[in-house]
């Protein structure tokens, strides 16, 4: 009975705190390197005060958040004003139960994870609406609308993509995602180059997602103050700012994993020597490699902020149905070609 | 050791009596953003209900379909009409009895019909996508794309006449938009815009007393 | 998996299909002012699609795609009927989609995906091809009902038509589950073999019910009719004409091939709902379009009773009940294309012609459309020697051969009742004066005159010399 | 142990919730949508139960289809009902009264 309860119940919990606990750091750090990269990018300091180069500011920051007042806007509907912003965080959380780490390095090696990840994260608009609504302020309830009517459309083409990748791989389990991936021409085995345009639109289409510049109209803090959650603040925006950089932390393991070829090295293939384990990682691959990639990818999302201006409304929801959507739509029809024709053999190396 | 057929059965009461009270309040809330979040709430539990049922595919689909994109349209046009509520309210004590009426006793007939009993003896067999050696979703794929092709594109033709019917009913091209079009501008030639033309040099007759001298 | 024997056999299908996505994007590039190219298009593209039903033929009953998709005589006819009504519905309603600015391509398009849907439900081989099929050609239905945007009638006809129709799918398909439940099949072919062999169970019966509130919801029977009136009168008149023809003829197929082709072993079961339903929207139809004074509503109400008619053709449940029903339901398209047909012509930009009071002394001002109007009246109401009096004959005597005298008895009463308020509208417009002020000249369209004349006279044509086509329908059920 | 009898049981309550929400509710469209919706749940419940039950797969495809068409029927109500709210301003089903006889 005991070592049962251990098993199924105990350990559980310990995996599950294995990932969260590291994604809550991550988040923290995350921010932290935004402010600095995007200052570096300014040619300004970045945070430098509290603790070595500014390491702990994000620290700070936590704490300033959770010891000020929640303030609830009069005549707001109080149960879904507090409820808006766990819905937002959970599915950021949620989704990463079936993010393979590494070979059988996963909390839950689903068959059908990948389907798993849409539901989740087409849960996450939940969030925005209802605190958009909840809040009963006008500027909220316009970035909530511009928000859902936005999640709804680049749902559809991080979809299509999607699609495109498991016509390749054959599987909706992440796990043999990337092993599809794994072969004996390096990092040209991975899913990117079949699939480059698919892999464009899948990254653009998670950054709009995600609401981030340069598709944050949501927020728009220069004509709608901070859209959805202008009127929450302490530990309530708190959440909502940790489901944000969660979910984008997750768009850039996803990235890895379903065009990056995940842990596996881009080295694979080309070097077959055997040395202690500790080298031996950079070729047969690691979560390592992994870190690597979603670091890379998301520094993408730094980059964009700091590089473009933000997209007019129209302008964005042009983009998501008139370039992406049937850019995806003939890409499917490309990839099963492909497939169909042998021209890109999964997990031949594997 | 914990009787896994005990605990399916307490899963599904629990998700079963979520989903009956969701429904429940779906008919009878006030406020219609409160409505559409106990339809998804009655969406969700009967995914799990379904998962329990060993359809996963389906229990996704259903949270992706319509939590995910049908029950969104739903806040966003509740929200976007502003309804007013107590005038919306009205008439719904009148109409409350006659609804449970109706409502019991259509239960108590079809429970009586159906023959809940007989079906009582049927205990969940084998998955059946387990025999096959599947998973849920492979099972479902084979069957769609082989003895469903047809109804599989027919479904997609309803997709099409689906946005070609909302985009007939709700786009409007109103004249009193400001914004310009980016493909537009970009299409614009010099020559469409300017015309040089080429006038002899000649000396301006006499400036008329009225015309002001240029700043 | 599918072959090219299997696309042959849906070739006008597919046909259509390929034909209304061209369609689709001909109009994005379009110029309004061309859309007259739109319109010859479309009627082509009907026409075609009618040569291409009759030219394949088949001999015998043939399927396509595993069973899904079924191509006998009874759907041949059935689409060669359903093609023509959509056709005559697009020449008749270019005047009047051009005066109230709604000659649009998203009209010609969703129609042709309606009919469409028309044509996959009256060759459904499994209930999934039902369902689809049909909502298919409703939802098509529902976006044309609500095309005219700005008007108030159209949208509040549209939501109550949505309602009411996504109200009645979901009724059917909760019969369709028990039917499965029952069964463990969907495929109709197997679906009649287990019926024949199971017998019956509750739960099939159960299934039935809730399968036959469905069919009357889509026929329009009394007491499932509440959709009707409104939708008849709130829609455009060109898209009344099609819920009142084409999706007639169509929900005739699809009653035949669930109760017949899917449930033909219970068919003592579901004859005598039927029977009731029938005396029922008899009663209705009749009654209440004596208080009529909007002509589509009183054409409404009328349909509602044509239906119960209709009925007692499918009550007889054998070859020559179906038979009749075919027929019946053909004679009504056909009438009802006609009678609005005229409405249609008689109307201008901001003049829908649709009360009774609009036609008052119409023989003055325009005998021809008077004549027209008169033989379609006279037709509905079953005068002979018209189509309609022949096909309500037919009808009649089918029930009687069932064994439900009272039942023939009760539809005869009827008819005699009905005949008042068809008359009403020929006293209006030959004996009354013109209402003054009102100037009634119909369309200039040649064109659609002549093709309105053909089809009024066919009415007439056909009730002198209707061997042929009843000899079709009946060939279409015998063996 | 769950038997058939639970799916069947559950898809008749919630088959019954949706038609008294219909008769219910007269004054809020919106409301009647929703009462559709639960009314599809309940006929997917069967499937999904008879299919699972009998070990036949067309059920859960037919599951699938009445999604696919869900999800674009609703498309059209709302685009129905918000054509309605513009010409009308109410989705008070009693206010919808402009045709009678």
């Amino acid at each position: 009975m005991g070592e049962q309860l251990l098993n199924e119940l105990v350990l559980p919990v310990v995996y599950i705190l294995c990932i969260a606990v590291p994604l809550i750091l991550a988040v923290a750090m995350f921010v932290y390197w935004e402010r600095k990269v995007i200052g570096w990018m300014h040619v300004r300091m970045g945070p430098n005060k509290v603790g070595p180069w500014g390491l702990l500011q994000a620290f700070a920051d936590v704490v300033k958040l959770l010891i000020k007042e929640v303030i609830l806007p009069s005549s707001a509907n109080r149960f879904l004003y507090y409820l808006a912003p766990l819905l937002a965080l959970v599915p950021a959380f949620a989704a990463w139960a079936v993010v393979p780490f590494d070979d059988r390095m996963v909390l839950a090696n689903v068959n059908a994870g990948l389907l798993y990840l849409l539901a989740m994260t087409s849960l996450g608009v939940y969030g925005i609406i209802l605190a958009g609504w909840a809040s009963n302020s006008r500027y909220a309830l316009l970035g909530a609308m511009r928000s859902a009517a936005q999640v709804i459309s680049y749902e559809l083409a991080m979809g299509l993509s999607l699609v495109c990748v498991l016509v390749l791989a054959g599987s909706l389990n992440l796990t043999d995602i990337v092993h599809a991936q794994a072969g004996g021409k390096g990092l040209f085995d991975w899913f990117w180059l079949p699939l480059l345009p698919v892999f464009i639109v899948y990254f653009i289409s998670g950054v709009a997602e995600t609401n981030r510049a340069p598709f944050d109209v949501a927020e728009g803090e220069s004509e709608i103050v901070a859209g959805f959650h202008v009127e929450y603040s302490g530990s309530a925006f708190a959440i909502f700012f940790l489901a944000e950089y969660a979910n984008m932390i997750l768009v850039s393991f996803l990235a890895s994993i379903f065009f990056l070829g995940g842990w596996l090295s881009p080295l694979q293939g080309w070097i077959h020597a055997d040395a202690p384990n500790w080298v031996n990682w950079i070729w047969t691959g690691s979560i390592i490699w992994l870190l690597i990639k979603a670091f890379l990818m998301s520094f993408l999302f730094l980059w964009f902020r700091a590089t473009f201006p933000r997209y007019r409304y129209d302008q964005i929801m042009r983009l998501g149905w008139k370039v992406f959507i049937p850019i995806t739509i003939v890409w499917v029809l490309v990839a099963g070609c492909m497939k169909y024709f042998g021209l890109v053999l999964a997990g031949t190396g594997a | 050791m914990i009787d896994t057929n005990l605990l399916q059965l307490i899963c599904f009461y629990g998700f079963a009596a979520v989903t009956v009270g969701a429904a429940l309040a779906v008919i009878s809330l006030k406020n219609s953003v409160h409505a559409v979040l106990s339809l998804v709430l009655a969406f969700f539990s009967t995914a799990c209900i379904w998962l329990l049922a060993e359809a996963e595919f389906l229990a996704i689909a259903l949270i992706v379909v319509y939590v995910g994109a049908v029950m969104v349209l739903f806040l966003f046009v509740v929200m976007m009409l502003d309804i007013k509520m107590e005038q919306v309210r009205e008439g719904f004590i009148r109409y409350l009895p006659v609804g449970i009426i109706v409502a019991l006793v259509m239960l108590a007939e079809m429970l009586a019909l159906i023959g809940v009993r007989a079906m009582h003896a049927h205990v969940m067999g084998a998955n059946p996508a387990t025999v096959a050696g599947l998973s849920n979703t492979a099972w479902l794929g084979e069957a769609l794309y082989s003895q469903y092709l047809l109804p599989f594109e027919v479904a997609a033709l309803i997709l099409t006449v689906g946005v070609v019917v909302a985009v007939a009913l709700t786009l409007r091209h109103r004249g009193d938009k400001k914004h310009e079009s980016a493909s537009e501008q970009v299409r614009v030639n010099p020559r469409d815009r300017i015309r040089v033309v080429k006038m002899a040099p000649s000396r301006p007759d006499e400036p008329t007393s009225s015309e002001e001298p240029l700043q | 998996m599918p072959n090219l024997n299997d696309i042959m056999i849906m070739l006008p299908e597919f046909y259509l299909v390929a034909a209304a996505c061209l369609l689709l994007l001909l109009d994005a590039w379009m110029k309004p002012e061309q859309r007259n190219i739109l319109h010859w298009v479309s009627i082509l593209v009907l026409v075609v699609g009618i040569y291409l039903v009759v030219a394949g033929q088949p001999q015998v009953t043939v399927t396509a795609f595993g069973g899904m998709f079924v191509r006998d005589a009874t759907a041949e006819i059935l689409k060669v009927f359903i093609l023509l009504c959509t056709a005559l519905i697009f020449v008749f309603s270019r005047p009047y989609m051009q005066d109230r600015k709604l000659f649009q391509g998203e009209f010609y398009t969703l129609m042709i995906f309606a009919t469409i849907g028309a044509m996959l439900l009256v060759s459904a081989g499994n209930l999934v091809m039902v369902y689809l099929g049909l909502e298919l050609m409703t939802l098509c239905s529902y976006g044309l009902v609500a095309l005219n945007r700005d008007s108030q009638l159209s949208s509040e006809a549209a939501i109550k038509y949505f309602v009411l129709g996504a109200l009645s799918s979901g009724m059917l398909l909760y019969g369709m589950s028990m039917v499965y439940g029952a069964t463990g099949t969907l495929a109709l072919v197997q679906l009649h073999g287990a019926v024949a062999q199971a017998g019956m169970s509750n739960l099939m019966v159960f299934g039935l019910i809730f399968m036959i509130v469905g069919i009357s919801f889509k026929l329009g029977v009394a007491p499932f009719h509440m959709w009707i009136p409104d939708v008849y009168q709130g829609a455009p008149t060109s898209v009344t004409i099609f819920v009142g023809s084409t999706s007639k003829l169509a929900a005739f197929g699809m009653a035949y091939r669930l109760l017949e082709s899917g449930m033909g072993g219970m068919a003592h079961q579901w004859q005598m709902m039927l029977a009731v339903l029938a005396v029922v929207s008899l009663a209705i139809g009749n009654l209440v379009a004596i208080v009529q004074t909007n002509l589509k509503r009183l054409l409404a109400y009328s349909t509602i009773s044509h239906m119960g008619y209709l009925l007692l053709g499918l009550v007889n449940a054998g070859p020559e009940g179906y038979a009749s029903a075919m027929f019946y339901a053909i004679s009504y398209a056909l009438m009802s294309t006609a009678a609005f047909g005229v409405i249609l012509a008689l109307a201008r930009a901001g003049f829908e012609c649709e009360e009774i009071d609009d036609f008052k002394g119409l023989n003055q001002r325009s005998p021809w459309m008077a004549f027209l109007m008169m033989l379609a009246m006279f037709s509905l109401a079953g005068v002979p020697p018209m189509f309609g009096f022949f096909a309500k004959l037919l009808v009649l005597q089918a029930a009687i051969h069932a064994g439900m005298m009272w039942l023939a008895l009760v539809g005869a009463v009827f008819a005699i009742i009905g005949l008042y308020y068809y008359l009403r509208v020929v006293k209006v417009m030959y004996f009354d004066k013109p209402a003054e002020g009102l100037e009634i000249r119909p369309q200039a369209d040649g064109f659609l005159r002549t093709m309105l004349s053909l089809n009024a006279l066919v009415l007439l044509a056909l009730g002198l010399y209707w061997g042929p086509l009843l000899g079709w329908c009946r060939a279409a059920f015998a063996g | 142990m769950i038997t058939l009898s639970h799916f069947i049981v559950l898809g008749a309550v919630l088959f019954c919730i949706a038609v008294a929400g219909l008769f219910i509710n007269r004054k809020n469209v919106i409301v009647l949508l929703m009462a559709i919706e639960l009314m599809l749940l309940a006929v997917n419940m069967n499937f999904v139960a008879f299919s699972r039950f009998l070990g036949d797969v067309s059920g859960q495809v037919f599951v699938f289809f009445i999604l696919t068409v869900a999800a674009a029927e609703s498309a059209i109500g709302l685009a129905i009902l918000v054509l309605l709210f513009r010409n009308r301003s109410t989705v008070n089903v009693a206010e919808i009264d402009s045709m009678k006889g």
